[in-house]
């Protein structure tokens, strides 16, 4: 989730672009990992690929499409994108048929593990793991190498990156594979743990967005707050409204909205 | 850039044509599309009432369906009490629209941009949850069925029933044009270009002395309660509410209508609405991968068509 | 109109660590016409927005008149009698130029409370008085958004005139416009009202000292001097901050 | 290696299926003029039927989530009509397809594009039971006579009843009926858990569990596990609200992605293994979810359905083989067989009413009075509930040699109605 969230919040805070194909990417991610595991029985080489492909997808729908709308405003974006999801939708279905599919764990990280009393399947515990990772990861980058610091200064002020000498146009393009990678990543990892169907993208689209917004615009730190809230507020939603946990989770963004109007760690837009 | 002061001269012209065109519907259209045709023009009172927030005031609204599905509901609610008057059913879905409006504005209206797009969204869904969920009022996903279309003592003198085709068709279209011409009445009033100032810059109206907040909250509540009438119109024409149309898509596939036909412009939306409508339905029933098609088409429109459909005709 | 004096009290502003603004003191009788001065990065617009009721101080207290003005939001302060102009212009863009000012005429008049097209003959009238007065009369059916930098100057400062505001924050007004426009616009400001209170920040030192009877003198957040052009001008420290960097 | 091969030829599939859909809209929409121009051929020669051709309009969900049932439930009506020579009572049989998608918005659009544009005779489909219930009164009001091939909301066999609309496929009570009956006597198991998606059908599966499981001395061990349909997010949570040490066993209802998800958690978290006892309602564990699932399917699940792929009869036998020929090496599934059933249906009305629909009467009796062995087993309808009366299978989940995971039948309870109110 955190990891969706992350990709959507960079190309939505640096580019401000408003991506709702993003959960195409996750669900494509899913499918070639499918793909992959069906062919090769390797979860791992599936981990690779998907990211790759999908940041070169990225990189390519960047280049041909989004380029043009940065400056029509987020409603034709919005246009843009939708239409995307609905083509990506298609192209999967006629692809691989509409049935549900799945994948097991990779060897290893099949069967149950208690922590601390509670038990956990060992595949959760490893998505839990990864994310932290990468998140880590992440967090550590942005805030330290050059690739950080030019993306950060993409977000801060545009015209000041033109005037550093910063390619923009091709840190937009890198930005935007980057994220699409990232959710192809998620998508790979989810993969395993959640079903694989045409219609899983518009399900994880809403969620990953409450997070990035929740957390603030542009701000990794905030997506990971962001996810880490989500979280909880669906654990605990499950346990008092079992039948719609996920009004909890809008409530809870609709306060923080209330009282922080640009999220828990985002700037004035 | 010389634009005329209030209104450009292809504009009248459009309005007449797209009357005209619309109220021969009836006479040679086959009933099915009488059918679609109705839908559309409810679909377009609510995409107008959508382009007032989003052209005029400049709040992209995406929770907006919440207003058309409580609309539905109240209208579907006290019909189903053996309400039949059909000015009563409009006004109590025109007044549970404003009813739900007014606190989710003062909430939304805090945050701006995209958060107030997520705002509205997380409200629209929670509404939609409580439909859902609410079994004992909304009868959950099976929804509300059977309600009866409404009477009005007029048209009952003459011999006309609303459940004929042809006269609900014609009740819609005269909601339609009275919305149309309420909202270019507000659009063109001291109040419409208040908020087109607070859009353009609410800082600068802030310094002017305009209370900004309390303007917009107008221009929520007055979308909203024109949504609930749209809403109401759904729940007679369907025979039913149900949880769908408070659904997000719906608010979604209503901005996708302002925007394929072009925003702040009050005919876009009804354009728009056609368009869309008769794009989704005929391409499905028609066309197998259809969604190909149809986001394909969405995605030429973005990159050939900016100014939305009313910008074609304005061209032309 | 009433008169209107402007005074801040110990206002101090931070933006997290940094204080943009600290313990500022500044005193405007009514009718009085200041200046406010700095290097960039001084804290002046951040001053005026504190007045304008844009940005809270972190402490202090803002006055205008007799009345605490502290906790009041902006369209409140305006309604007390303050206009502003900004520094990078902020227009309705989407509007045109005469609905720009009638916009600001009818704020004053009557607010926007009004759901029908109205006649509204003495806005009209009064909006086109202004125009011409600003010599912008020919530019009144043009999109905001399609002007000239000068042009666009102009009329940022029409819209906080056609307030008829009794006191008047106007932030940068020659910033980037050419010879004639600067004459026109210090022309428009010095035919204010007498008892019209005037808080100015300007770079260009001429346009200050033919408009300002007081200066105040800002850097990093402090104030370093205040008094008459004259006494501002042999200020030592004033030199070294800032004349002396000219 | 076989699983491409099985990706590649459901592509196939899907190909022929659009080309095949798209060959018939046009003969519809523009007439013979496109039927010229895409070379196809009819399937009734000079010698074919001279009667008014014979329209069908058919609502199933082409998109969306339901879109798999609605191709399986079409593939098994064509199958039928095909094997007649799409021909019955001296009318030429032709299917138009629209799309039910999900929403009640979208089916109520396409039934009305069947019925008044291109004027069908007959109605049938509806996977989702707020969209056949939400058609019910147009149909009603209309006398559009109408088959409802999936949809199982026990209203339309009791309040909402029509005399022009019968049900092919089950009533939301029929399947779970007996399973309450046989967990509570013959397995001896009394203290069972209800794990269910709250919505329609759940709602009304249990209850119906309930029934019987009671009325035989079972005892519901509370609370209720319910879910939201759809879940979208993490089913950990409801499968830890098992209470496994409490409990003889749980009775389920779910299907699709739901089922899929919630089973492989429960395998992961070793809740499947330390169950006892996993009932339910068939879906729960249909081919689609095993297929999905595989090795953590729960082995040795109890639960009832009209259908089974193992099914013995040659009936059965005979239409998985040939289900399996005709579309490319697709396994057949319990919604072909209801579509095959539904065509069925209508080829013998239309044959007993010599091809002549205009006395709606005289027809619906004619569909009324219809009952062949289906690869189900026996197949009527019944007057008091227009709802089809049929066996309901106790099937136990294993792991075949041949088929992999799938069910096998190990009871059976005959002649199932649903009670009417």
């Amino acid at each position: 989730m955190f990891l969706l969230a992350a990709g959507l919040s960079i190309i939505f805070g640096l580019m401000n672009v408003l991506n709702l194909a993003h959960g195409s990417f996750y669900m494509v991610g899913a499918y070639i990992a499918y793909s992959v595991v069906v062919a090769t029985k390797s979860f791992w080489l599936a981990l690779v690929v998907a990211p790759v492909l999908l940041a070169v997808v990225g990189a390519a729908l960047e280049l041909v499409f989004f380029r043009r709308v940065y400056g029509r405003g987020h409603l034709a974006q919005v246009l843009l994108t939708f239409g995307f999801t609905l083509v990506f939708v298609d192209l999967i279905r006629s692809q691989f048929g509409p049935t549900t599919r799945s994948i097991p764990p990779p060897s290893g990280l099949e069967g149950a593990v208690q922590v601390l009393g509670a038990t956990f399947s060992a595949y959760s515990l490893f998505v839990l793991a990864v994310a932290t990772v990468v998140g880590a990861l992440l967090l550590v980058g942005w805030r330290s190498l050059r690739v950080g610091a030019v993306l950060r200064a993409g977000v801060e002020d545009k015209e000041m990156a033109g005037l550093l000498g910063i390619n923009l146009p091709r840190v937009f393009t890198l930005t935007f594979a980057f994220g699409a990678g990232l959710a192809g990543l998620a998508g790979v990892i989810a993969a395993p743990e959640f079903a694989i169907y045409p219609g899983m993208d518009a399900n994880v689209l809403i969620l990953a967005l409450v997070v990035v917004v929740l957390g603030g615009l542009g701000s990794i730190e905030g997506a990971l707050l962001g996810a880490a809230l989500v979280g909880l507020g669906y654990v605990i939603g499950t346990s008092l409204f079992p039948q719609f946990a996920i009004g909890l989770i809008f409530a809870l963004m609709a306060a923080v909205l209330v009282v922080r109007p640009s999220g828990l760690l985002g700037r004035r837009m | 850039m010389i634009r005329g002061r209030f209104r450009a001269a292809w504009r009248p012209g459009l309005l007449a044509i797209l009357t005209l065109a619309l109220a021969s519907v009836p006479m040679w259209a086959p009933r099915f599309w009488i059918y679609i045709a109705t839908q559309a023009l409810i679909f377009a009172i609510f995409a107008m009432s959508l382009d007032f927030l989003l052209g005029y005031a400049g709040l992209p609204s995406f929770g907006h369906a919440a207003f058309y599905g409580v609309g539905a509901y109240a209208c579907a609610l006290l019909a189903l009490r053996q309400v039949d008057g059909l000015i009563p059913l409009l006004v109590v879905g025109a007044a549970a629209g404003a009813l739900i409006a007014a606190p989710i504005g003062a909430l939304s209206l805090r945050t701006t941009g995209i958060y107030f797009l997520m705002l509205t969204l997380a409200f629209g869904q929670m509404l939609w949850g409580l439909a859902v969920n609410w079994t004992s009022l909304t009868r959950g996903t099976d929804g509300l069925i059977g309600i009866p279309r409404p009477t009005l003592a007029g048209l009952d003198a003459l011999n006309i029933s609303l459940y004929e085709r042809g006269p609900f068709f014609f009740l819609c279209l005269v909601v339609a044009i009275l919305t149309f011409l309420l909202l270019e009445m507000l659009a063109r009033s001291p109040f419409g270009k208040t908020l087109e100032g607070i859009r353009d810059n609410e800082r600068r109206m802030r310094a002017l002395g305009y209370p900004s907040f309390r303007y917009r909250l107008a221009a929520f509540v007055i979308a909203g309660s024109i949504a609930g009438i749209a809403g109401s119109l759904a729940a007679m024409s369907n025979g039913y509410a149900t949880p769908d149309l408070l659904y997000w898509t719906v608010s979604g596939l209503a901005l996708v209508a302002v925007v394929v036909g072009g925003a702040r412009s009050l005919i876009g939306p009804v354009l728009g609405a056609f368009a869309v409508l008769f794009g989704q339905l005929g391409l499905s029933t028609y066309v197998p991968r259809w969604e190909l098609i149809l986001g394909t088409l969405f995605i030429a429109f973005v990159l050939f068509v900016p100014r939305g459909l009313v910008g074609l005709v304005r061209r032309a | 109109m009433t008169e209107v004096r402007v005074s801040v009290a110990g206002v101090t502003v931070r933006f997290g660590a940094v204080a943009a603004l600290s313990r500022v003191d500044i005193d405007v009788p009514a009718g009085e016409r200041r200046a406010v001065i700095g290097p960039n990065g001084a804290g002046k617009t951040t001053l005026l927005n504190v007045i304008a009721g844009e940005l809270r101080p972190t402490e202090g207290l803002v006055h205008l008149g007799e009345q605490d003005a502290t906790p009041l939001p902006a369209w409140r302060r305006a309604r007390l009698g303050l206009g502003r102009t900004f520094q990078r212009s902020t227009l309705f863009d989407q509007l045109s130029v005469a609905e720009n000012v009638t916009l600001a005429v009818r704020a004053r008049l009557h607010g926007g409370w009004r759901f029908w097209p109205a006649r509204e003959r003495a806005v009209n009238t009064e909006v086109e008085g202004r125009l011409e007065a600003g010599g912008i009369a020919h530019l009144a059916r043009r999109r905001a958004a399609g002007l000239g930098h000068g042009e666009r100057r102009i009329l940022e400062i029409e819209l906080a005139l056609a307030a008829v505001p009794s006191a008047l924050l106007i932030d940068e007004p020659m910033a980037g416009l050419s010879g004639a426009e600067r004459r026109l616009t210090l022309e428009r400001l010095q035919a204010l009202p007498e008892d019209v209170t005037v808080v100015i920040v300007e770079h260009d030192l001429d346009a200050v000292f033919a408009l300002a009877q007081r200066i105040s003198v800002l850097d990093h957040g402090v104030k370093i001097a205040d008094g008459t052009p004259a006494e501002v001008r042999a200020n030592p420290r004033v030199q070294e901050v800032y004349l002396g960097a000219i | 290696m076989a699983d491409e091969i099985q990706g590649y030829l459901d592509r196939k599939l899907v190909e022929n299926l659009d080309r095949r859909e798209f060959l018939q809209m046009g003969l519809t929409v523009a007439g013979a003029a496109a039927f010229v121009a895409c070379g196809g051929s009819p399937t009734s020669g000079p010698s074919g039927p001279t009667g008014p051709e014979f329209k069908l309009g058919v609502v199933l969900p082409y998109s969306g989530v339901y879109a798999e049932l609605g191709n399986s439930i079409t593939n098994g009506m064509r199958m039928y009509f095909d094997s007649v020579g799409n021909q019955a009572g001296n009318r030429k049989i032709t299917m138009i397809t629209a799309d039910e998608q999900v929403q009640l918005a979208d089916a109520v659009a396409a039934t009305k594009k069947v019925v008044e544009q291109d004027g069908v005779d007959m109605v049938a489909g509806y996977v989702s039971s707020p969209n056949a219930a939400g058609n019910r009164n147009y149909l009603d009001g209309q006398k559009i006579p109408t088959l409802v091939a999936n949809a199982g909301v026990n209203s339309l066999s009791r309040a909402a009843k029509s005399p022009f609309i019968y049900r092919t496929s089950f009533s939301n009570w029929q399947p779970a009926h007996p399973v309450g009956t046989y967990v509570a006597e013959k397995l001896g198991k009394k203290r069972i858990q209800l794990v269910y998606a709250k919505y329609g059908a759940g709602l009304e599966s249990v209850a119906s569990f309930k029934e019987t499981f009671t009325a035989a001395g079972g005892t519901i061990v509370g609370p209720d596990v319910a879910t939201p349909f759809p879940n979208n997010g993490d089913q950990t949570p409801f499968v830890q609200a098992i209470q496994i040490d409490k409990i003889d066993g749980i009775y389920s209802f779910m299907s699709g992605t739901d089922a899929v998800t919630f089973l492989k958690k429960a395998y992961e978290l070793g809740t499947l293994t330390r169950l006892a006892l996993v009932s339910g309602a068939g879906f729960f564990v249909e081919q689609d979810v095993l297929a999905a699932i595989t090795d953590a399917a729960p082995a040795g699940a109890i639960t009832g359905l009209h259908w089974a792929l193992t099914l013995p009869n040659k009936e059965n036998q005979d239409f998985i083989s040939k289900y399996s020929k005709k579309f490319s090496g697709r396994q057949a599934d319990v919604f072909a067989v209801q579509g095959f059933d539904t065509a069925r249906v209508i080829v013998e009305a239309l044959n007993g009413v010599k091809g002549n629909t205009d006395n709606k009467d005289a027809f619906m009796k004619a569909i009324a009075g219809v009952s062949f062995k289906s690869p189900r087993g026996d197949f009527k309808f019944d007057a008091n509930t227009n709802n089809v009366v049929q066996t309901i299978y106790i099937r136990k989940t294993v792991k075949d040699p041949k088929l992999g995971w799938t069910n096998q039948v190990i009871d059976q309870y005959p002649g199932v109605a649903d009670p009417g109110k």
